[in-house]
Order: C-alpha cells, then structure tokens, then sequence
C-alpha cells in the first residue's frame, strides 16, 4: 500500500483510509490523541425551578490508579455558565483555557455584550466537531449548563469528542448515562419547573451515591454546582453516607454456607 | 473454466458440457468426457473440483447400478436426483467435501415426460426446464430464458443448444472446444454430434 | 498652500499634520447622493435619495441588508459599498455560525473601522471611497453608527452623509431631542424633512427617488424560536409602500410658485432650511465616475 | 474457475485488528420519510436520539425547515448532520444576498449534492432527504445518499427504519402490486389529500417504533404547502386546518416567513 | 452477500386471523446475484392444517425437510393422530439445538390450526428460540420489509379473504423491495375446511 | 443405502455440521445472529421470600424479533430462573437443568433446592466455556429458606440480596441501588422490582414491553405475567383492508377436507330431508385432502 501523499504510481487512486483521509495528510499517527490518559467519570446534570444544577466528582484516575483525588471538573465560564468534563483532564484544561480566553476577549470588547450560555456552548461544540475531523479529537464529554441573565432561560446540553450534541432536562456522561440517567429521568421529566433546589440537590446526590457504589472509578467525593438568574456557584467537596450493611448476611459467591 | 448445459423438450433431456481436461491453465485433455450414463434414461455431467468429480461421479452410478440390480427397476429421475444431493449434503459434513456441481437429465417412463435437476456442490436441488453450470450460466440462461419453448422438438432443442455454444464463442473470452452432446428419451441415452 | 505637494501618498502628512488623500475621500463621500439615519428607542431607520445616472438606466440601490438585524446605507464609491459589505456579511454569518449570536453593531464597525484604518497606513493602498451608516438591532438595544473611510466611526442619534448632507444635519441637529421617544412614523417623517432639506430649492421629494430602511424590536431574536416571527427584522422599503409616509408629509413651500399662502406659510414654519434654488432639472455638475 | 466461482467471495482483506484508534463516526439512530401530494410535502421525523442501547435524549429534532418552500430531513450520524445543515443555511442566505430571493427547491437540491460530494473521501455520515414545493407550487421530494447522489421522487423513507417504512408507503401511497376491480378501483398515486397523507406517515413511525429499537418517543411532522392567502378562497392543501391538528409556525432558516406555509404537527411515540 | 443465510434468498411470512391462518413465500432461488430457479415453493405440509415455511441455505431447507418428514411419520406411528402446530414446532426447536454448534443455516415459520381449529403461528431462530406471535411472524432476506408491511397491515380478526389479502399485499410490497426474494409468490390460506392455495402474480425481477 | 438415523451423541448437542459450517467458513460464507434476549432481568430477597423480574422483548439486531416473550423459565415449582443473553441458550439450558432437577427430586425424595440448580447451571455453562451463551437470574425458596443466585455464561456465579443481569441491568442496578433495603414488605419490594424492570424497559434499547413478575415464598408461587403493560400498541389511524380481488392470483387449488357432508334442518317447522350427493358441492377444481 503507498500511503506516501502525492506520489503514487498505480493507475487507482491512492487507497484512501479514514485516518489517512484528513486534510493535514500527516501519516504520523502518533501526532495525533488516539486515548485518554489521566481521566474523569461521569458528569451529571439536571435542570430545576430556579436553572440547573450538575455534579461531578474530584476524582482523575490515571487508568485503574486513582491518581489524583482533588481535581476541579466544573468551572464557572463567565458569571451566568458552569461546565463539567469527564474523559481526558489534559484535554479538559486545554478548553478551560480556550474558554477563559475567549470570555476575556468578549470582556475587554466592553460592549456590554457578554456570551450568554447557548452561545457558549455553540461555540465549544463547534470547536470539538472541528477537532474531530481533523483527527485530532479532544476526548471529553462535556455538560454545559447556565442561565441567561438577560431573560432567565436555563440551558443544558452536552458536546463530546465526535461533536455529538444534544440538549434534554436531564444530561449525564460516561458511566452516568447507563447508572444515572433513569434515576434522573424517573425524578426530573415532565416537572422540571417544581423541583426546588434542596430536592434537586437530593436527587444529584442520590446519583453520586450510586455511581460511587457501581462505578470502579468513582469517588465518594463530589461537588454541587448551580446556576440561577442571580448567578453561579460551586460547593466545595463533600460526601454522601453509603450503607454497605447486606454483606453481613453473606457468606461467598455459591453453595457455601459458613 | 467448466461448462455444461441441460436442456429440456418434448419427449427429451439434452446434456452437453465441454469436453477440456484443465489444470490451471493447461488443456491437459480435448476429448474429456465429463458425463456419466447412469442408468438407461439418466445421464449426469458433473464439473468442479478435479478428483472430486470423477471420485464422486463413479460412487454415484455404482451405487445406483447396485440399486437397479438388487431392485431389478432402475430408480427414477427425481428419486435419484433427491439420493445423490443428499450424498452431497452429508458429505458437506465431512472434513473435505466433495466440490461437484452436477446437472442429471432423464426420462421418465411412468409420466414420459423429460426430468432436468440442478444440483450444486452445496446440495442445492432446483427442478428447472433448463440450467447450466458455470460461466455458461451468466452468458446462456438468458438466451434459454428468451428461446426455450417446453414443447420443442428435439431439433429445436439441439438448435438452442447450438445458439447457447455460439453465444460462449462471441462473448466469453476462454474458448472452451467443442461440446460432447447426450440426449436421453424413451429409447434410451445416446450421443449426438452437434 | 503646499497643499499639492503632500497629497499624492495616503501615509504622508501635511506640515498642519493632516492627511490629504484621506480628506479627499471623504470628498468622494459627498460626491454621492444624500442618506439620513435616526434612531429611537425603539427603532433605526435610514433614509437615502437615489440618483439614476441617466434617463435609461434604474435606480441605484442605496440601502443592503447585512443581516436580520442590521444594515447598511452609504454614500460615495458603490464598489467599495460591495466589498465592505460583503466583508459584514462575512462577520454576521460566521458570529452565527460560531456563537449563534446575532452580530453585536459595535463589533463590526470596529472591524470596519480597523479595516479602513489599514489603507490610511500601508503605502501604496488608497482608502475607501464610500461612507456607511449602520443601523442595527442588538442585545444592548437599537443603534446607528457613521463608518468614515477615515477609519474613524461614531454612534450618533441621527446622522447624514453625502451631497448636501449639511443642511440636512442642521434639520436634526435642531430636531434630534424628539426623536429618542418618536413613534416609527414621527421618526421616518423627521428623516423625510430632513432628506428634503438637502434638496435644491425648487425640488421636492419625489417617490420614486426616495428608499427608507427600518429595523426595530426583536430583530435580533434567534432564528430557531418562535421569537423569531415577530421581530421588526431590517427591510429596505420603496416604491409604493413608501407613499403612505410620503403623503403624510407636509408640502415643501417653493418661493415665486403659484402655492398658496397658507400652504406655503405652514411649510415655513417646518423647512427651517434657505430655500436657495435655481431652476432645471437636471443635476448640475457631479462628476460621473463618483455617482454610486 | 476465476473469483466467479459460486460461493466464493473477493479476499477478505485482514488487516491486524487496530484496538483503540479513534473512531470519526457514530450512529445515532432514528428514522426520517418525506411524502409529497400535489400541493403540499410532509417531511416526517422521529425525535430519538440513541448511541449503541442508550438513549441520548428524547427529543432532538432532525428536520430543519431551511425556507417557506423547503425543509430538510437529516439522519445518520447528528454531529456531521448539524455541520451540514449549518453549511446548507449559509449558502442560503448567501444566495439571498446576491439574489434577494430564495433558492428554489431544485437549486437546493443540487447545491447538497455538491456540499455532500466535496467531503466525498471524509464523507457526511448522512441520510438526506429534502422536502417542498418545486417552482410550479407542486409538491416535490429529493433524496440523497451520504455522498451526493440524488433523485427526484414522490415519496422516500431512510435511516435506521427504511427497510420497513419504505415498502409501506409504495404500498399505501404509490398503491403498488394493486390492481382495481369491478367494485373498487385503485386510486391514482399523487392524488391523496393532505389528511390522508398524514394518517399513512403516522401508522408509519407507530409500525417502525414497535419493530425497531431505535424508533421512538417523538414524531415531528413539517407541512410544506402554498399557505392559505387571505383574499380568495383557499383550495387543497391550503383549505386543510392544520392548527386544529395541533399544527404550530415551524421556525429556523430564512426569516422570510408566511404565515402557514410551514407547520409541523407534534405527536408522542412509544418511549421503550 | 457473503453471509451464508442470504445465499439463496427468499422470504416467509404468516398471519393469524380469524379461526383462520396464511402463510405465504416467494418462490426464487438464487446463489448469490444469480437466479438459479423461480419454482421453489419454501413453504411444506406437515399435517391437513399445519405448514412449515423455511428460509436460508437451501440445501439445508431440503436436508430438514426429509428430518421432520421422517420425525412426522415416527410420531404419527407411535401417537396415531395428527400433530398439533404447537407440539411440531417444539419439534422443529429441539432439531435445531441439537445443532447448537454447528446450526442449519434457515429460519423456520409454522403456521397451523390445532385440533379444536385455534389458529396458531410461530418462529424460530436459526438455533431454535421459539416466538409464539399473536398476530404475525417473518422470516427470510425481507424480513425488515416484512415487519413494516406486517406492522402497517395487520388487522385483528381477519377473514380468510381479507387474510388472504392482507397477507399478499404485504409479501408483494417486501419482495419489491428486496434483491434476493421474488420471482413469484405462494398464499396459502388454512381455514378449518379446507385450504386455499393461490399463485400470485407478481413482477419477476 | 447409508444407515436410517444419525446415531445420537451423549451430550445431546450433535456436531457433526461443526465441521461443515468450517469449511463454509472458510469460504467467506459464515457468520450468523442469533435471537438476543437483549433483556432486563432483576431478583431481589425480601421478608418473605424472593422476588424475580423481567422485560418481555426479544430481538434480532436492531429488530423486535417478538413483543411479548417469556423471560421467567420454570425450574420447578418452587425455583425459577431469568435467562438473558442468547434466546435458545437460556431456552435449553434451563429446560434441561429443570428436568434434572425433578429426576433429582424423584431420586432424592426431597424437594429440589436452588444451589442444587445452581451448581448444576454452573458446571454445565463451565464445561461449555461461555459457548453457551446464557446469562441467568435463579431464584427460589426452598428448606434452607430464601435464595437468589446469578449465573454468568462462563459458569461464574454470585450469591447477592439483590441482582440484575441483561443489557438493561446497570439501569435496573441503579434504581434497586437507591430503593433497596432489608426485610421489605411484598409491596414494597414488588414495587421495587417494576421500578427496576421500568427503567431498563424506558432506558435501555434492548428492553421494552411489559413487565413480568414472579413472587416466590415459602408455600406458594405466583407466576404475574404481564403484571404491568405500559407499552400497549398506538391505535392506528386507519384500517388497513384490500377490497376483495385486489391481489391477483394466477392459479388457485383448493384442497377441501370434507369427506362427507350430511345436511339435516331442525326445529319443529323442518321439512324432511332432502337426500344430497355425497361429495360437498364447493368451488370447481377441489380435490379431495391427499393424506398419504
């Protein structure tokens, strides 16, 4: 197979494959993130009376090590928008950074025009849809969750490595999507607008419970942020009570009785 | 680079394949003749898998002579025809099956109508009005779909036969020489120069 | 005096510190045919003369719609018009495309403006011979900004540009406190007073001659919500349906011609410009290649 | 024999499995059918959105009205739909811009067929189906394969659900394999009303939600159609009340919009 | 085309109506793009009032049809009565695990009356799952197509003329749609007296 | 001729095509789904016994192979087992376990207890190394009170007061996970279960229809098939009919299964029978039921 650009011999064109096909003809794949090293779990989020409330843990695992134990994967973008990563922490940090430029530059423009949420979030999707068809992805999953100040909208949605997005009153990523999703559909579809900030509060700990009991790498360690008209704010990291009581009555995985 | 052609008409079976002896690309033999009498109204070409046919074409016609002669009636065409595709159905079972593709054409007293089977080295079984096996299938079913009447006389028949062969001498790239012909009706098999 | 023998590059400046080949530009603005732009609190509106360059030929356009919520009047180099506005449009779609945020006003003017700067500083490049009024709706609210080839560019109430500009000016300049709470009618007819006002003496406005554009609330909603239906987005409006405003307006009194007195005297009172004039029709003296 | 040998297949090329590579594409799901009359196109969609067994979300819409004579269905991959459609609108009011005008449907149409085949070695995992009103105001349908190939038809089903709403609808829309008798003739295709246009698209996406796992929770249904003017009386699709159906202003693209040219109808569908 | 169990092509359908049921099949067989024949009926009698329709290899289809014609007539010695539908297809599962490892390429459809003429109809899979359907049950290369048209046209409580109708127009309307399957079609409509058996006449393409 | 029958093998599975479909392989043409059960499967240990639960969809790829299946096989009267994983494999194996189970019973006198089913579900997937592919929930009550098992098709199994196993499983995990607690009363932990079954039904792809539950104490056991149906078909918008004729046939034979036909009226205004002809009048071309 001639994979060098350009100068091929045989009459065929040249035999394109997907990873060969990008625009920068780069045929050294190590150029580009094929994985996700030091990564997060799930992010969850829902939408309530009052805006939005999402929750992560602190935990960046380095494959099966549970290598750092207080990493923040939700920042405030501007006053009015908080985003959560899972997938790689390196990455996640990239955009932090990409994002807090860009909300710079918006500031020093001093127009009094200011990136409300949704225009955040269009802007972060298309970055990541533009990665990705260069091959070169930035591997996170992503929750973007703010209220617009001007006429008090919330807004959820979610933007991955392929530039996948989509918007719903309950988002979670990773793990969350098979563990907690149905715990947070059954609580929050159909009455978004009467969950106070206390019960929403409940049911996103109520879904870190879980995760930290199935998910292998989770951490009971986590952090409420939520956003409202009057603006955002990020807990700092607490814990939930876990019961692990039914093991007692257990004795091995078959017959065995003592 | 096999052919063969079954052909059917009022009152006969006509079977022809090539008569080349191939290995790769070398005609090792011209005068091959690749069809097996099996019985005084049936006759079977097989192609495929060189060893194979001649193995399997001999198993067939002893065991159906073994039949005629402790039942003293020869079986019928489509009793036959069900035998052997289940000897190659089975034989599929086994670490190396036989790679035959066969076409059995007959005559059959009791109804005096003419029997065509074609059977493939899976042992698909297919009653047909006429078949052909390999390349001869892409270049002349659709003539025999355009031409084939089922009351044809039998020089009818040879002339359909005679337009298939010249379809394959225009079109197909491999000339494959000339046809060794059979026909079996009430009176029997018997050779026939095209 | 020296004034020649610093005017041939755009980058050198004259010992009184001025920069000839650029005030020329703005000469070519004038060249072009009247635009007027007011602005209330509510809506922006432009209005502007067009000039057919003969018998034969239509109206030129004088009006372009960058966006649903913005667009442009100028006057001077149709050309230049083209490129710059293409420029815009480039902006508006691409802050849709990145942000799907309707483009605030200031950020294109700036970019105008950064733009238009470039050619009073590189050698070798002649700046643009046409000026701009923008008006647009944006989150902040209704606004009309001048773009001068100068590269300077200001947000004003109510703004004119082109051939006799000035005695427009002077019309909103006396008028311009009524405007921020005019209701859309009010504003269009003080913009008609004041478009006329640049007229010569014996002339009046005529319908075919005028092209009005409004953009008002809701113009800037985001095209995938309901909002979108009802928003005042940025039309150009001419012809017919501008009679209605034009009907409203009250005669133009044209001094030595058979009107009436109290017609004239009611005139008077609101054409606070000279009445200079002579007569013909025809225009007199612009030079061909700067019409727009 | 050569490779024509019966049974045997072109060699499977084996390359060494590559574990972890990042994969561009995904499939999210989903079913999309378009059905034209004389004057009126439905342009149908389900709004699921799904990767592998999970739902993403329960409503995503997937239908995108680009103009008061044009609506396009998308299905495939969202993220390479979306691109497209936001390229797809750019041209459009590009092409309002030096034409004052909007692009007619077959315009249109040819127009995706070249933005679809410029990626044609990175292809748009898309399933395309447009649907309107040609220049004549007669109702019109195009679809498209991922990489530009497209036909004018009556009536066209894709994504996860074709194989099973498609022969449906030659069925009951195209009344194929019919053939009248002395008691009941078979009606000529084309000439169904917009009520009964409506039922059939519906039974559609019932039948494919209870059959396909990736089927279901929404159906939106756009109604492109000559709107009903004020003066003269309103005939065919015009005369049809489609607000007592539910139908509501459809929104997005060009902002040149008369009032019930484009609606959609909202219905729930199965959510297991 | 490479998977074994479109080789041949062909397709099954059967409704269940009104103390009545219809199978109903295309008659092509093919090997691969090639048609090979347009006579092969799919669908076989096992008893007055039960019939087993099969698709996929059809080397297999024969192979099966001699098992179960020799398991029929076993049973029918040692029981001396007709089989009921239901007992039959558990028949037709258990062959087809027997060959867990090493399954027969088809996928059987059975559809019957039992001895107090209730309409029966199930499926299996290629290793024997059974799928007692109440309303329909499709096998063969069209079967997307067929779960469409069947899912559309389906009603409760058909009559054998209507049922015969129903089933048609949903076997046409697939096969239309699909390469491997055509070249003409079977109904067969079983009622508690008697058994209507049509050749439909469709496009052969 | 060969001999009549295939002989038969100990284990009951004949390989005999293993070798065939090989060669098949070989040539490109292998490959073949099977049914999937796709499945939610759940148990739970409450107060006074077991709880067990499942979906009832069964599908081939992306496709609703059947609506309403049965996931809750019997085992014996007080056992019974969830099968997820491949259809036919959990089919069987749990047929054959329950037969052996009651030889068991037969041959030990006792009733039948669930490590005994256990063990020999575990030994029989083992010995098969995860071939056959079945994934089972096995729950019961029997002498020593209580017991819920899991079943990996490798023959892994795990003794647990609350289990799931399908590819809804981590959805009905969750909810079994937040509601979950010791000694819960039947309701309660009935309840618990539809939960469970619901949100793999409502979340997970390969899930959907109704709910099955089976409640099994100590003296009794309640098989609740289609205790909830929260999936029921959408009415259609119209009936689908052909008017009779629209499909046309080119040959009909109808084979009649009258051998006889005898007529009599009755009731007190009957008339004496008139005689008939043997065979039944009916449509032309009948011929009469070949039961050879």
């Amino acid at each position: 197979m001639n994979y060098l650009p350009g100068q091929t011999w045989s009459s065929q064109p040249a035999q394109h494959h997907h990873q060969f096909a990008s625009a920068s003809y780069n045929t050294d794949p190590s150029a580009h993130t094929s994985q996700p090293i030091v990564t997060g779990t799930s992010v969850i989020a829902i939408r309530f009376k009052d805006g939005v409330m999402m929750a992560t843990d602190t935990l960046a695992s380095y494959g099966s090590l549970a290598r750092f134990m207080d990493i923040k994967r939700i920042e405030k973008v501007g006053e009015n928008t908080i985003l959560g990563a899972s997938g790689d922490m390196s990455d996640w940090q990239y955009v932090q950074h990409t994002l807090d430029k860009l909300m710079l530059r918006e500031q020093n423009e001093n127009d009094g025009h200011i990136l409300s949420p949704s225009q955040i979030y269009a802007y972060l999707a298309r970055v990541m849809y533009n990665r990705r068809s260069k091959m070169d992805p930035i591997w996170n999953s992503f929750v973007l969750a703010g209220v617009d100040p001007k006429d008090g909208s919330p807004f959820l949605g979610y933007v991955d490595l392929l530039g996948t997005t989509y918007s719903a009153s309950t988002i979670a990523t990773g793990f969350g999507l098979h563990l907690a999703q149905p715990l947070l559909r059954k609580a929050v579809e159909g009455r978004e607008d009467q969950i106070e900030e206390e019960e929403a509060k409940r049911i996103l700990e109520e879904c870190m419970k879980v995760l930290f009991y199935r998910d292998a790498r989770s951490l009971n360690r986590f952090v409420i942020a939520t956003v409202t008209k009057e603006g955002s704010k990020i807990s700092e990291p607490y814990s939930v009570p876990t019961s692990w009581g039914f093991a007692e009555m257990l004795r091995g995985y078959g017959p065995q009785t003592q | 680079m096999e052919c063969s052609f079954g052909i059917t008409g009022k009152g006969y079976t006509i079977i022809a394949s090539d008569s080349n002896a191939a290995r790769s690309i070398v005609k090792m033999k011209t005068d091959e003749d690749k069809q097996k009498v099996l019985s005084d109204h049936l006759v079977m070409t097989y192609s495929g898998e060189s060893g194979d046919t001649l193995q399997f074409s001999e198993y067939i016609e002893r065991n159906l002579r073994l039949y005629g002669i402790r039942n003293h009636v020869e079986l019928r065409p489509r009793a036959a025809a069900s035998w052997i595709r289940a000897q190659i159905a089975d034989s599929l079972r086994t670490r190396n099956a036989y790679q035959v593709n066969l076409l059995l054409g007959g005559f059959d007293l009791p109804t005096s109508e003419p029997a065509l089977y074609w059977v493939d080295y899976l042992g698909t079984l297919a009653t047909v009005p006429f078949a052909a096996h390999g390349y001869g299938a892409f270049f002349a079913l659709s003539t025999l779909d355009r031409y084939h009447r089922p009351d044809m006389s039998l020089e009818e028949g040879l002339d359909l036969l005679r337009r298939c062969i010249n379809e394959l001498k225009t079109r197909f790239i491999v000339d494959l020489g000339t046809f060794k012909v059979r026909v079996v009706d009430r009176e029997g098999v018997r050779e026939v120069k095209l | 005096m020296f004034r020649n023998t610093y005017d041939s590059d755009n980058t050198v400046f004259s010992p009184q510190g001025r920069l000839h080949q650029v005030e020329y530009a703005l000469e070519a603005v004038k060249q072009g045919s009247a635009v007027v732009g007011l602005r209330s609190k509510t809506h922006a509106i432009l209005v502007a003369l067009k000039r057919a360059p003969s018998e034969l030929a239509s109206y030129q356009k004088k009006m372009l719609r960058i966006d649903n919520h913005m667009g442009i009047g100028f006057a001077g180099l149709t050309s230049d018009a083209r490129v710059l506005s293409n420029y815009m449009r480039q902006l508006a779609l691409s802050s849709r495309l990145l942000y799907s945020r309707p483009l605030p006003i200031s950020r294109v003017v700036n970019a105008l403006a950064d733009r238009a700067q470039l050619n009073t500083m590189q050698y070798g490049k002649r700046p643009y011979g046409v000026g701009f009024l923008i008006i647009g709706v944006d989150s902040t609210g209704p606004h009309l900004y001048e773009f001068s080839p100068t590269g300077n560019c200001f947000e004003y109430h109510a703004m004119s540009l082109g051939a006799r500009s000035q005695s427009a000016k002077t019309y909103l300049e006396r008028n311009y406190e009524k405007f921020q709470d005019a209701d859309l009618d009010k504003l269009i007819l003080h913009g008609l007073y004041a478009l006329r006002d640049t007229l010569q003496q014996n002339k009046d406005l005529e319908l075919d001659q005028v092209s009005l554009s409004i953009v008002g609330p809701g113009a800037d909603a985001d095209s995938n919500t309901p909002a979108a239906r009802t928003g005042e987005k940025f039309k150009i409006i001419d012809g017919e349906a501008l009679r209605r405003w034009m009907d409203m307006m009250e005669p133009k009194q044209i001094p030595g011609s058979t009107t009436t007195a109290a017609a004239s005297s009611a005139a008077g009172a609101n054409s606070g410009a000279d009445q200079g004039g002579e007569g013909g029709a025809s225009t007199s003296g612009e030079v061909q290649p700067m019409e727009e | 024999m050569l490779g024509l040998q019966p049974g045997s297949s072109t060699v499977v090329p084996t390359s060494a499995p590559v574990g972890h590579r990042f994969e561009p594409y995904d499939s999210n799901g989903g079913s999309i059918a378009a059905v034209c009359g004389k004057d009126f196109c439905i342009i149908a969609s389900d709004t699921r959105q799904s990767t592998g067994y999970s739902i993403q979300t329960r409503y995503k819409p997937k239908v995108f009205r680009l103009n008061d004579k044009a609506t396009l269905a998308t299905n495939g991959f969202a993220a390479d739909a979306e691109a497209m459609v936001s390229r797809i609108r750019q041209r459009l009011e590009w092409y309002r811009h030096s034409h004052g005008r909007s692009m007619p449907l077959h315009a249109i149409a040819r127009m995706i067929s070249t933005i679809l085949y410029g990626k044609r070695f990175f292809p748009y995992y898309v399933y395309n189906i447009l649907g309107g009103l040609d220049e004549e105001g007669k109702g019109a349908v195009y679809s498209f394969d991922p990489v530009g190939s497209y036909e004018r038809e009556f009536c066209r089903a894709a994504g996860a659900a074709q194989s099973l709403i498609q022969p449906f609808l030659d069925n009951q829309i195209m009344f194929k394999n019919q053939h009248s008798t002395p008691e009941h003739t078979v009606p000529k295709p084309g000439e169904m009303s917009l009520p009964d246009v409506l039922k059939i698209v519906m039974d559609s996406f019932t039948s494919a939600t209870e059959r396909h796992i990736e089927v279901g929770d929404g159906l939106e249904m756009f109604v492109v159609r000559t709107p009903p003017s004020a003066q003269g009386e309103a005939i065919g699709a015009a005369s049809v009340d489609l607000k007592a159906m539910g139908g509501v202003e459809a929104v997005g693209g060009e902002d040149e919009q008369e009032e019930g040219a484009v609606m959609v109808i909202r219905r729930e569908l199965k959510k297991d | 085309m490479s998977d074994i169990t479109t080789l041949n092509g062909g397709s099954c359908i059967a409704f269940k109506g009104k103390n009545c049921v219809a199978i109903a099949c295309d008659l092509r067989l093919g090997n691969q793009a090639l048609t090979v024949a347009c006579n092969r009926d799919k669908v076989f009698k096992i008893t007055d009032k039960t019939y087993l329709g099969m698709t996929g290899l059809a080397s297999d289809v024969d192979t099966l049809r001699s098992a179960f014609r020799y398991r029929l007539n076993m049973y029918r010695m040692k029981e001396e009565r007709e089989i009921e539908p239901e007992t039959f297809a558990h028949l037709v599962s258990s062959t087809l695990y027997e060959k867990r490892f090493g399954p027969y390429f088809i996928e059987p459809i059975i559809a019957g009356l039992n001895s107090n003429n209730e309409p029966f109809i199930a499926a299996a899979d290629l290793i024997g799952c059974l799928n007692f359907a109440k309303d329909f049950v499709v096998t063969g290369t069209a079967s997307d197509k067929l779960f469409g048209m069947a899912e559309g046209l389906w009603e409760p409580d058909l009559g054998p003329e209507e049922l015969f109708e129903s089933i048609s127009q949903a076997l046409l309307g697939a096969l239309e749609r699909d390469a491997l399957s055509g070249w003409g079609a079977i109904v067969r409509v079983i009622t508690p007296d008697k058994v209507i058996e049509r050749t439909l006449q469709s496009r052969q393409d | 001729m060969t001999s009549v029958a295939p002989q038969k093998s100990k284990s009951g599975f004949d390989f005999s095509n293993y070798s065939r479909n090989h060669f098949l392989d070989g040539k490109g043409l292998g490959g073949f789904t099977a049914t999937s059960t796709g499945t939610t499967i759940v148990g739970l240990i409450y107060k006074d016994g077991i709880v067990l639960g499942a979906d009832t969809r069964a599908t081939e790829g992306p496709i609703v192979a059947d609506k309403n299946c049965e996931k809750i096989h019997y085992i014996s009267d007080n056992i019974r087992c969830c099968g997820a994983g491949t259809a036919a494999d959990t089919e069987f194996v749990t047929a054959l376990i329950s037969s052996n189970m009651q030889l068991h019973a037969l041959h030990t006198g006792r009733k039948p207890r669930v490590v005994t089913a256990m063990t020999m579900l575990k030994q029989r997937l083992f010995q098969y190394q995860g071939h056959i592919g079945a994934a089972l929930v096995l729950g019961g009550y029997d002498a020593t009170g209580p017991q819920l098992f899991t079943v990996a098709p490798h023959g892994s199994t795990d003794k647990l007061p609350y289990v799931t196993m399908g590819s809804g499983s981590l959805a009905a995990m969750a909810v079994f996970e937040s509601g979950w607690h010791k000694d819960m009363e039947q309701k309660e932990a009935v309840d618990l279960v539809v939960a469970a079954i619901s949100s793999g039904i409502f979340n997970d792809l390969g899930s959907g229809s109704n709910v099955d539950v089976c409640i099994i104490k100590k003296d009794s056991t309640e098989m609740l098939r289609n205790y909830v149906m929260p999936n029921e078909r959408a009415k259609k918008e119209q009936k689908y009919g052909f008017a009779k004729g629209t499909t046309r046939f080119t040959k009909e034979h109808i084979y009649s299964m009258i051998q006889k036909e005898d007529v009599f009226e009755v009731g007190s205004t009957a008339p004496t029978p008139a005689p008939l002809p043997a065979a039944a009048a009916g449509a032309g071309g009948e011929e009469t039921m070949d039961t050879s």
